[in-house]
């Protein structure tokens, strides 16, 4: 558990259908490679996520989030990731403010297109979750009796 | 365990739903065995892919279907070499009715692969599409890890999650809306003839509204065209009468969009058709009123001024409909009541003083936007147009080009203008003279990019096809002036497109045009002619020009009230007013507002084959629409939980689809009980948005729910 | 003034303008005694026009009762607001929960009660008020004397410049996150869920608070520190550009959680990110459910 | 009476100080009363804004700031550099709180861009054409002036804010009013070659010849400017230039005041124009 | 008879009972508001007098927030996992009389027909150390509803402070004596005179007057008790008609519905069952609820009883001054005045029985 490389970071990944999760098949198309550790929810779109789902995930003992969605301009429902980042540009501070660790939650244009960027934020992020450790912060909140 | 009994007999009911995951098991042995309702029991099959070695060489199928058979609520689990295969489906098909399924788990490849596929099994066998889920253990599973134990502990997490979205799986159905089939185009250019006479010909009424007296817009108006230089009016003028005639096409000239209410399917469209003072149905369009008419010096705005009509006029020979209007404004009886000459002369009576507008309702279900292009204004503005600077201190954007001395001097002019010098049917009967003196100009400048690439100006955009139309202009001068010499400013020459550059060269090889490329600074005018000032940048030296005639290239823009317009379509627009498309690549004519589509130069600048190839687009849209008898949309769309919306709406602002509505609730005496906002699935897409914005979750999303989204996440644990 | 205040209520009520004044009084009990607790009161009779008061005691958010059936079932209301609380009414036109129109605004010029949000106060006399009673006393000092009936509430002295509102935040965010959520963890741990901060929020006019739904269940009705944690970051982001930093959660909580620092966490990042501040500017789009083009995305790769 | 503010600036009160002499006795005639703003700095002119934005709006900003101290809501630049140079610092601060914290500390004075900016055309403007044809006395019956602007009356447009920057006409208008005939000419706005004496005497003959020669072939009898820099290259090296070009052009080259001046009845002495180098 | 200690001593007693591994709760100040609170040390321990804790020590015995059991949820079966029942004893020091009072009357409830093992097992393991009040403020009123300041009902030592700060110990109950036995020089028995906590008293304590006290530590002297707010007998004259009052909108008016007065109250006990699980498995627990909140009687069927606030308000009212009373004889209320000191709007019950009573001829 402490030994970095021992520890296996639990990922939850909130992403839209239309890019994102076309990406994620598109890098298992393409064979490529990364750690096992991210569990992916597939959502409509990023304008869909909503922040308490990011508390959920830390709740459920995440180690951290990753939210995904198409690039600016490339939205399937043309706004929705307007929305989803204007939220996140508020979300954040409040975080901030509660001493959540924001290096646990990620946030990622990926497109379609893109298999090879999901690979590498996959595994950039296993990696800074791993030297990051447990998220035994929140973890303890959650088992905190009365 | 006295605490567990007496909790059990405290708390019986509370413990229902565990009581219904002990019966879900294949055998009935339960520690509380308790009563068996057999609805309401979820009994999902888990049915995991070999994908032959595809999953199972990193995935432990095996394990992961014995895994799933132990999950809340799986009635059966088992594994299949080919999942999507014959005998695959088969076999779903098979146990759902086995083992009275209630939902179906496909542990396989991705949902965009080959859900489809399994939902259409599922159903088959009477099973809701909806029911049907799937798990990604290649793609996001098997093809991309190697750690055989990890592969398998993931891919148990994926059923895990798609078990608990199916467990809350809602059964759905196809929403189908009514369709008006008939179609409104707004706009009678080449565009909207285009569009009007494509839906026409497949068997569906239109109605073409038109803001003008006739139909043909710019194009009726051009001489020839880029780069077969064919004559435009002789290409288009069939065209005009073609839709004058046809029987399912009805004309609404000289008429304007007043209102649209409704959404995709059933749009109720209230035209204003504005007072003509013709008969339309008397009217032979013999011509003897505007002959006769004694108000003759009028400026012909299908001339740009160039030339002059009557007060009661066709605003030119080919118009559709052949029909004359009085220009109340210049008419002597409307102002003075005296005249009515042409009331004399009329043999069909045709002549109504008294006409007045009117207002129209069209029925439709599908709407065509091909309202076109103006060109930027660059008239001097006069006076000191400026306020004062303001705390804010916005600045208002420049417009016209004083420099450049348009409307000043009375030989700079606009493109437009030099179409209808160079036309057959223009004002100099397509002889090149400029409008000061009539003389024929040896000398003409033509300057591209006014308005155009020109942020100080407040035009970013580049306004495409100038650089043609202009290669044109020196070619065609040169072609009736054969002695005359073009000269042409330019900042680049864009002529992408089928035989486009060959045909600047030819300009520039054939017929000489002498290009030079910078900017020009100022006209003045000495001694009746034109001193033009510019730099040739490739030069590097101030260049001065003695012309005739300066032609100036202005930016396209939209036309006036297209962003009234687009607000009461509800589609959007861009800063500089063109109408936006609702997906850059793979939806360029529809627009956000269904139903609505969008055609020619009111989208963006834009040449004719272009115009007229996405005028045949949104036809096409609108009759794949039409073949249907009702619109049928996924279900998988947001609703509203309308006892508990607090009528925020937030939703509202943020639907990309303005797919909710302020709605109201009456009790029977027709008291407001409450407010609350309301989707209409005929405009919802299903993004979702209106759920994260919406605080106390009162929308929700069918397919995507909460309920759903939350099982999975928790099934996480 | 408070004899302004009250004739101005007395002739509304008398004229039929308004049915009820939502006020600060005195229980009927107290019959007038200065020193008696000060409660929101609601006169709906010319004659008790009297029990209305003001003092440094007045620092309910009276708009918060707007949201309240029981009252709006009184008939056309009119409403007593200082300047910060004028802000309420903005957010709540925007979000159409009130119509301005039917609601009358007596604003009061008030030079603070001493509570944090006053040392940094901009609207010592409240904008868009139909009246105005008092002006803002020259310097501190209170109460406010005078009573200048004004047409939009802009008279008066111009509003000295507030010291910089997010100081406290800036101090607290430069402490390391751990210690941060030491804090709140420490905070938060005593809270028990009796939802004052909710309930007296002008801004959590919900009809079924998120709290309240299950199925599924969003947010933990447990007062334990999962759950608590996870109702305040709910509660904090909900007033995303809505909080008009009343600081009556504060005031309110029984067990002293000083929930101002959440409240300006995200009121500092609508201002910061958007020029954006609730309750300021009438036509200013509402932050959640708009969006720009080119709002800034730093954080995003 | 109509009192403003008034700013001089350096021209005015050094080498053009016969233009300062000819806007007092002007105005005063219009009945404005000229308040000079107590302590003024340079303005900044093309010195300080091509070496440093934020020492290009300090300048001008403590003047404004001044201003604004003393009470004044309108300022009069009758140099077009000076109103160009102090509109350009209104703009910037009204546009950024930013700026205007930092300036404020700069200039130690709170500066908020509000103080409005006059040129001497827009004082007249105020002062109103009814008003001042009131009080004509002699109308400039046998003048037909050429009107030119230069290049800062009206430009940077943004930032002046003052009439069409291409084809102006306001001077036109006040001076027809006064029963003179403006003619139509082409080098309104054209450059008259400003500070580049200093640099390359050449181009600034150059430059005021063409100005001076499209004036004569539109048939003016003289050259009305409002900008102390245009009356010096046109005037004073209007000798110059005929000598270079050999040529005759001998237009005198009024002030706008001047003509005013004249109009109200006030004697050559009084505006100054004994003083221009170009006289009858 | 009884003994004395002083405050010092009293510190040192603290910490050796936290050293023994008791859990120590007394009023503490934190972030400048004095609450009862769990004590770390001796130092922790506040005792001013003049201002009442915001909170009540109800949480002691009933937490807020009590698992009752796990689930396990299994493919075949539910595996149901006891909750381990509490073991540690506490101690409660400093509580005001009006807290101490809420042992008796809880006991009622958790004991009518299911013995609640949980509340018990903690009632048993808990001892309290009241200390007499001598100061009031302008919300107590225990002397309205029956009670007093050195009401002893619930304690198990009753302290009265005297002046240079020395403490009158009055050990009421074997419990108590056990905790002082040997701490400080011979502590009389407990006096039969002074009902004790321990098994709770029965009878209506509003319809008993004071119990006497000694002379020598009686509030007449050594405090001052607060003045009566209202009429008791009136406002029960009137609870026993005036359901349908048509006041009570006028009541309860300013109410905002938060339960502020609830949790802060010692005697509210209205408590909501909630499984809190994720998956597979989760816990059933019992947590706080208060009657102010709407959907405290919301039906499934979305229908709601009591749909507005004041019918709520009358509820709380009806609930702690009549329909307790009818079933377990003493009120539900002990005079603390959390409920108004809480309130954002300065509601609670005194505010609403002096209005009542103001009103009843």
């Amino acid at each position: 558990m402490n030994e970095p490389q021992e520890f296996q970071p639990k990922i939850i990944a909130y992403v839209c259908n239309w890019c994102t999760y076309l990406g994620a098949d598109l890098a298992g198309t393409n064979r490529l490679e990364y750690p096992a550790n991210v569990r992916v929810i597939r959502l409509p779109c990023t304008g869909r996520i909503d922040f308490n789902l990011i508390v959920k995930a830390f709740e459920m003992g995440g180690d951290a989030v990753l939210v995904s969605g198409c690039h600016p301009g490339d939205c399937h429902y043309t706004a929705g990731n307007y929305h989803a980042r204007r939220r996140w540009m508020l979300f954040r501070p409040l975080l901030e403010a509660f001493g959540i660790e924001t290096e646990r939650v990620h946030f990622t244009w990926i497109s379609a297109a893109e298999g090879r960027k999901w690979q590498q934020v996959v595994a950039e992020l296993t990696e800074t979750t791993r030297k990051l450790g447990p998220y035994t912060g929140y973890r303890e909140i959650c088992e905190a009796k009365g | 365990m006295i605490w567990s009994a007496a909790i059990y007999r405290r708390f019986a009911a509370a413990l229902r739903p565990f009581v219904n995951e002990e019966i879900t098991g294949k055998k009935k042995k339960a520690v509380i065995n308790h009563r068996s309702p057999k609805k309401n029991m979820a009994r999902i099959g888990v049915f995991v892919c070999w994908c032959g070695e595809n999953i199972a060489r990193t995935v432990d199928v095996e394990q992961v279907a014995s895994a799933a058979a132990e999950m809340p609520g799986v009635a059966c689990a088992m594994t299949c070499k080919y999942m999507c295969s014959e005998p695959g489906q088969a076999a779903i098909r098979h146990k759902i009715a086995e083992e009275h399924l209630t939902g179906v788990v496909v542990a396989s490849c991705s949902p965009h692969m080959h859900l489809r596929t399994f939902r259409k099994a599922a159903e088959k066998e009477g099973l809701n599409p909806y029911l049907v889920e799937m798990a990604n253990i290649r793609e996001h599973c098997s093809w991309v890890h190697q750690d055989r134990t990890q592969a398998t502990a993931k891919a148990i997490d994926l059923v895990a999650m798609a078990v608990a979205k199916t467990r809350n799986d809602q059964a759905l159905a196809p929403i189908t809306i009514p369709l008006t089939r008939r179609a409104m185009v707004i706009g009678g250019g080449v565009a909207g003839i285009q569009a009007a006479l494509d839906i026409a010909d497949a068997g569906y009424q239109v109605a073409l509204v038109e803001r003008e007296p006739s139909i043909g817009g710019k194009m009726a108006g051009l001489s020839e065209t880029f780069p077969t230089l064919d004559c435009s009016q002789c290409i288009l003028t069939p065209r005009m009468v073609e839709a004058g005639q046809h029987p399912n096409i009805t004309l609404h000239t000289y008429s304007e969009v007043e209102s649209v209410e409704g959404y995709v399917g059933n749009f109720r469209v209230k035209v204003r058709k504005k007072a003509r003072y013709i008969d339309m149905e008397k009217c032979t369009g013999c011509g003897q009123c505007w002959n006769h008419c004694p108000a003759k010096k009028n400026p012909s705005a299908f001339d740009y001024g160039l030339g002059q009509r009557t007060a009661i006029y066709i605003p030119f020979p080919q118009a559709v409909p052949a029909r004359p209007v009085i220009d109340a404004a210049a008419c002597l009886k409307l102002t003075k009541g005296k005249c009515g000459i042409c009331a004399k002369k009329c043999q069909a009576g045709a002549i109504r003083f008294d006409d007045e507008e009117r207002m129209v309702t069209e029925e439709v279900g599908a709407i065509v936007v091909a309202t076109g292009y103006k060109l930027y204004s660059i008239e001097k503005k006069t006076g000191t147009a400026y306020p004062l600077p303001t705390a804010a201190g916005t600045p208002l954007p420049l417009s016209g080009y004083g420099e450049y001395g348009y409307g000043r001097y009375a030989d700079v002019i606009d493109s437009l203008q030099f179409e209808r010098l160079l036309s057959a049917s223009g004002p100099t009967g397509g002889e090149v003279r400029r409008p000061s003196d009539g003389q024929v100009p040896k000398n003409v400048v033509f300057i591209s990019c006014v308005g155009s690439r020109d942020n100080a100006k407040g035009i970013a955009y580049c306004s495409k096809i100038c650089c043609m139309y202009t290669a044109k202009h020196t070619m065609l001068y040169k072609h009736k002036v054969h002695d005359g010499q073009a000269h042409v400013f330019y900042m680049d020459i864009r002529s992408g497109g089928k035989n486009y550059d060959e045909f600047v060269r030819r300009a520039i090889e054939q017929d000489g045009a002498h290009y030079l490329r910078g900017r020009v600074s100022k006209i003045v005018e000495q001694s009746g002619r034109l001193i033009v000032r510019g730099v040739d940048t490739l030069a590097g030296e101030a260049v001065t020009i003695e012309a005739d005639l300066v032609v100036l290239a202005a930016a396209m823009c939209p036309s006036d009230g297209a962003e009234t317009l687009a607000q009461k379509l509800n589609v959007g627009y861009d800063e500089n007013g063109f109408l936006s498309e609702s997906h850059p690549k793979l939806r360029p004519v529809e627009t956000n507002a269904a139903g609505v589509y969008v055609c020619g130069a009111c989208q963006g600048p834009k040449d004719i084959p272009e115009s007229v190839a996405q005028a045949t687009a949104c036809a096409g849209k609108t009759l794949v629409m039409f073949s249907r008898q009702q619109l049928t949309r996924e279900p998988e769309i947001a609703r509203v939980d309308e006892t508990n919306c607090a009528a925020c709406f937030a939703c509202v602002r943020a639907c990309p689809y303005t797919a909710i509505e302020r709605a109201e609730i009456r009790d029977r005496k027709g008291n407001l009980v409450k407010r609350t906002a309301r989707v209409n699935p005929g405009l919802c897409m299903g993004c979702g948005t209106c759920v994260a914005v919406c605080p106390s979750k009162s929308a929700d999303l069918a397919g995507f729910s909460e309920q759903q989204i939350y099982a999975m996440v928790e099934s996480l644990v | 003034m408070i004899a302004t205040l009250r004739e101005t209520c007395r002739q509304l009520l008398s004229d039929g303008k308004v049915d009820v004044v939502i006020g600060y009084g005195h229980d009927a009990a107290a019959d007038g005694a200065e020193d008696a607790p000060v409660y929101p009161v609601f006169i709906t009779k010319p004659e008790d026009a009297g029990r209305l008061v003001w003092n440094d005691r007045c620092h309910a958010n009276l708009a918060v009762y707007l949201k309240h059936e029981e009252i709006r079932s009184l008939g056309r209301a009119a409403i007593i607001v200082k300047g910060c609380d004028q802000r309420s009414l903005v957010v709540l036109e925007k979000e159409s929960q009130l119509d301005r129109s039917k609601i009358y605004v007596i604003g009061i010029a008030c030079d603070g009660l001493d509570r944090p949000k006053c040392r940094t106060c901009d609207v010592h006399e409240p904008r868009g008020a139909d009246v105005i009673i008092g002006h803002k006393a020259a310097g501190t000092g209170y109460p406010c004397a005078g009573g200048v009936p004004s047409a939009n509430g802009t008279q008066g002295l111009p509003d000295t410049l507030p010291d910089d509102r997010y100081a406290e935040l800036r101090a607290f965010l430069a402490r390391p996150s751990a210690e941060r959520l030491a804090y709140w963890r420490q905070e938060l741990a005593r809270c028990v869920k009796c939802y004052a901060c909710r309930q007296v929020c002008p801004m959590c006019y919900c009809r079924r608070c998120i709290v309240d739904k299950n199925r599924p269940q969003i947010i933990s009705t447990s007062a334990t520190l999962k759950g608590n944690f996870a109702w305040h970051i709910t509660r904090a982001f909900h007033l995303a550009g809505r909080c008009v930093g009343c600081e009556e959660c504060s005031r309110a909580c029984p067990m002293g959680i000083d929930l101002r620092l959440l409240n300006l966490s995200v009121a500092q990042a609508a201002e910061e990110n958007f020029a954006f501040r609730a309750g300021d500017d009438p036509a200013a789009e509402p932050v959640i459910g708009s969006y720009a083009i080119q709002d800034k995305e730093d954080f995003i790769r | 009476m109509i009192e403003v503010g008034y700013y001089p600036g350096c021209a005015l009160h050094g080498s053009s100080n016969d233009y300062e002499t000819s806007v007092r006795a002007c105005l005063d005639k219009l009945g404005v009363s000229l308040r000079e703003l107590d302590d003024w700095i340079c303005c900044g002119a093309t010195a300080a804004h091509s070496l440093n934005h934020k020492l290009a709006v300090a300048l001008p900003a403590r003047n404004l700031a001044l201003a604004k101290r003393d009470g004044m809501h309108e300022l009069l630049a009758p140099c077009p550099m000076c109103s160009m140079e102090l509109h350009r610092a209104n703009r910037a601060l009204a546009a950024c709180p930013q700026l205007r914290r930092e300036i404020s500390e700069i200039v130690e004075l709170e500066v908020d861009g509000g103080t409005r900016v006059l040129n001497f055309i827009e004082v007249v403007q105020k002062v109103g054409l009814e008003e001042m044809t009131r009080k004509v006395v002699r109308p400039l019956a046998d003048f037909r002036p050429a009107c030119y602007y230069g290049c800062l009356l009206t430009r940077p447009p943004r930032d002046v804010q003052f009439d069409d920057c291409e084809q102006p006409g306001s001077m036109e208008a006040i001076l027809a009013a006064l029963g003179a005939a403006p003619v139509d000419w082409n080098y309104k706005t054209e450059c008259c070659g400003a500070g580049m004496t200093l640099a390359d005497e050449e181009i600034v003959l150059e430059l005021s010849h063409k100005i001076l020669s499209d004036a004569a072939a539109h048939a003016a009898s003289c050259i009305v400017v409002a900008c102390p820099m245009c009356h010096v290259n046109l005037d004073m090296k209007q000798a110059d230039i005929e000598r270079r070009f050999g040529v005759r052009h001998d237009l005198i080259v009024y002030y706008l005041s001047d003509l005013i001046g004249l109009a109200l009845g006030i004697d050559e002495r009084t505006l100054g124009i004994d003083r221009h180098f170009v006289v009858k | 008879m009884s003994e004395s200690l002083s405050i010092a001593a009293l510190g040192k007693l603290v910490d050796c009972w936290i050293a023994e591994g008791r859990h120590v709760t007394g009023p503490r100040r934190i972030n400048g508001r004095l609450l009862y609170a769990r004590l770390d040390s001796a130092a922790d321990l506040d005792l001013t007098e003049d201002e009442r804790p915001r909170n009540s020590i109800k949480q002691v015995l009933f937490p807020r927030h009590e698992e009752l059991y796990g689930y396990k949820l299994g493919h075949k079966r539910i595996e149901l996992t006891e909750s381990e029942t509490p073991i540690a004893e506490q101690i409660v020091v400093a509580a005001r009389p009006c807290d101490a009072a809420l042992g008796p009357i809880l006991d009622h409830v958790f004991n009518w027909d299911y013995k609640d093992t949980q509340y018990n097992r903690r009632r048993e393991l808990t001892t309290i150390v009241t200390l007499a009040c001598r100061h009031h403020d302008a919300h107590c009123f225990c002397t309205s509803v029956g009670s007093a300041p050195d009401d002893p009902r619930g304690s198990d030592v009753m302290l009265h402070a005297m002046d240079e700060g020395i403490l009158e110990v009055c050990c009421l109950t074997e419990k108590g004596s056990r905790l002082f036995a040997g701490r400080c020089d011979n502590l009389p028995s407990p006096s039969s005179g002074r009902g004790a906590g321990g098994e709770g008293i029965s009878g209506d304590i509003a319809n008993q007057p004071v119990l006497p006290l000694t002379p020598a530590i009686s509030h007449r002297e050594n405090g001052t008790a607060p003045p009566r707010r209202f009429d008791l007998d009136k406002v029960q004259e009137f609870l026993a008609q005036g359901f349908e009052d048509s006041r009570w909108p006028d009541l309860a008016r300013r109410c905002l519905g938060c339960g502020a007065c609830a949790y802060t109250c010692p005697t509210c006990h209205c408590f909501d069952i909630v499984d809190e699980g994720a998956g597979k498995e989760g816990v059933r627990a019992r947590n706080w609820d208060a009657c102010q909140f709407v959907p405290f009687t919301l039906h499934a069927s979305g229908h709601n009883p009591r749909s507005r606030q004041n019918q709520r308000q009358r509820q709380r009212i009806y609930h702690k001054f009549r329909i307790y009373p009818e079933k377990f004889g003493p009120l539900l209320c002990t005079g603390c005045g959390n409920c108004t000191r809480n309130c954002p709007v300065g509601l609670g019950v005194a505010p609403v029985l002096a209005e009542i009573a103001r009103n009843t001829p």
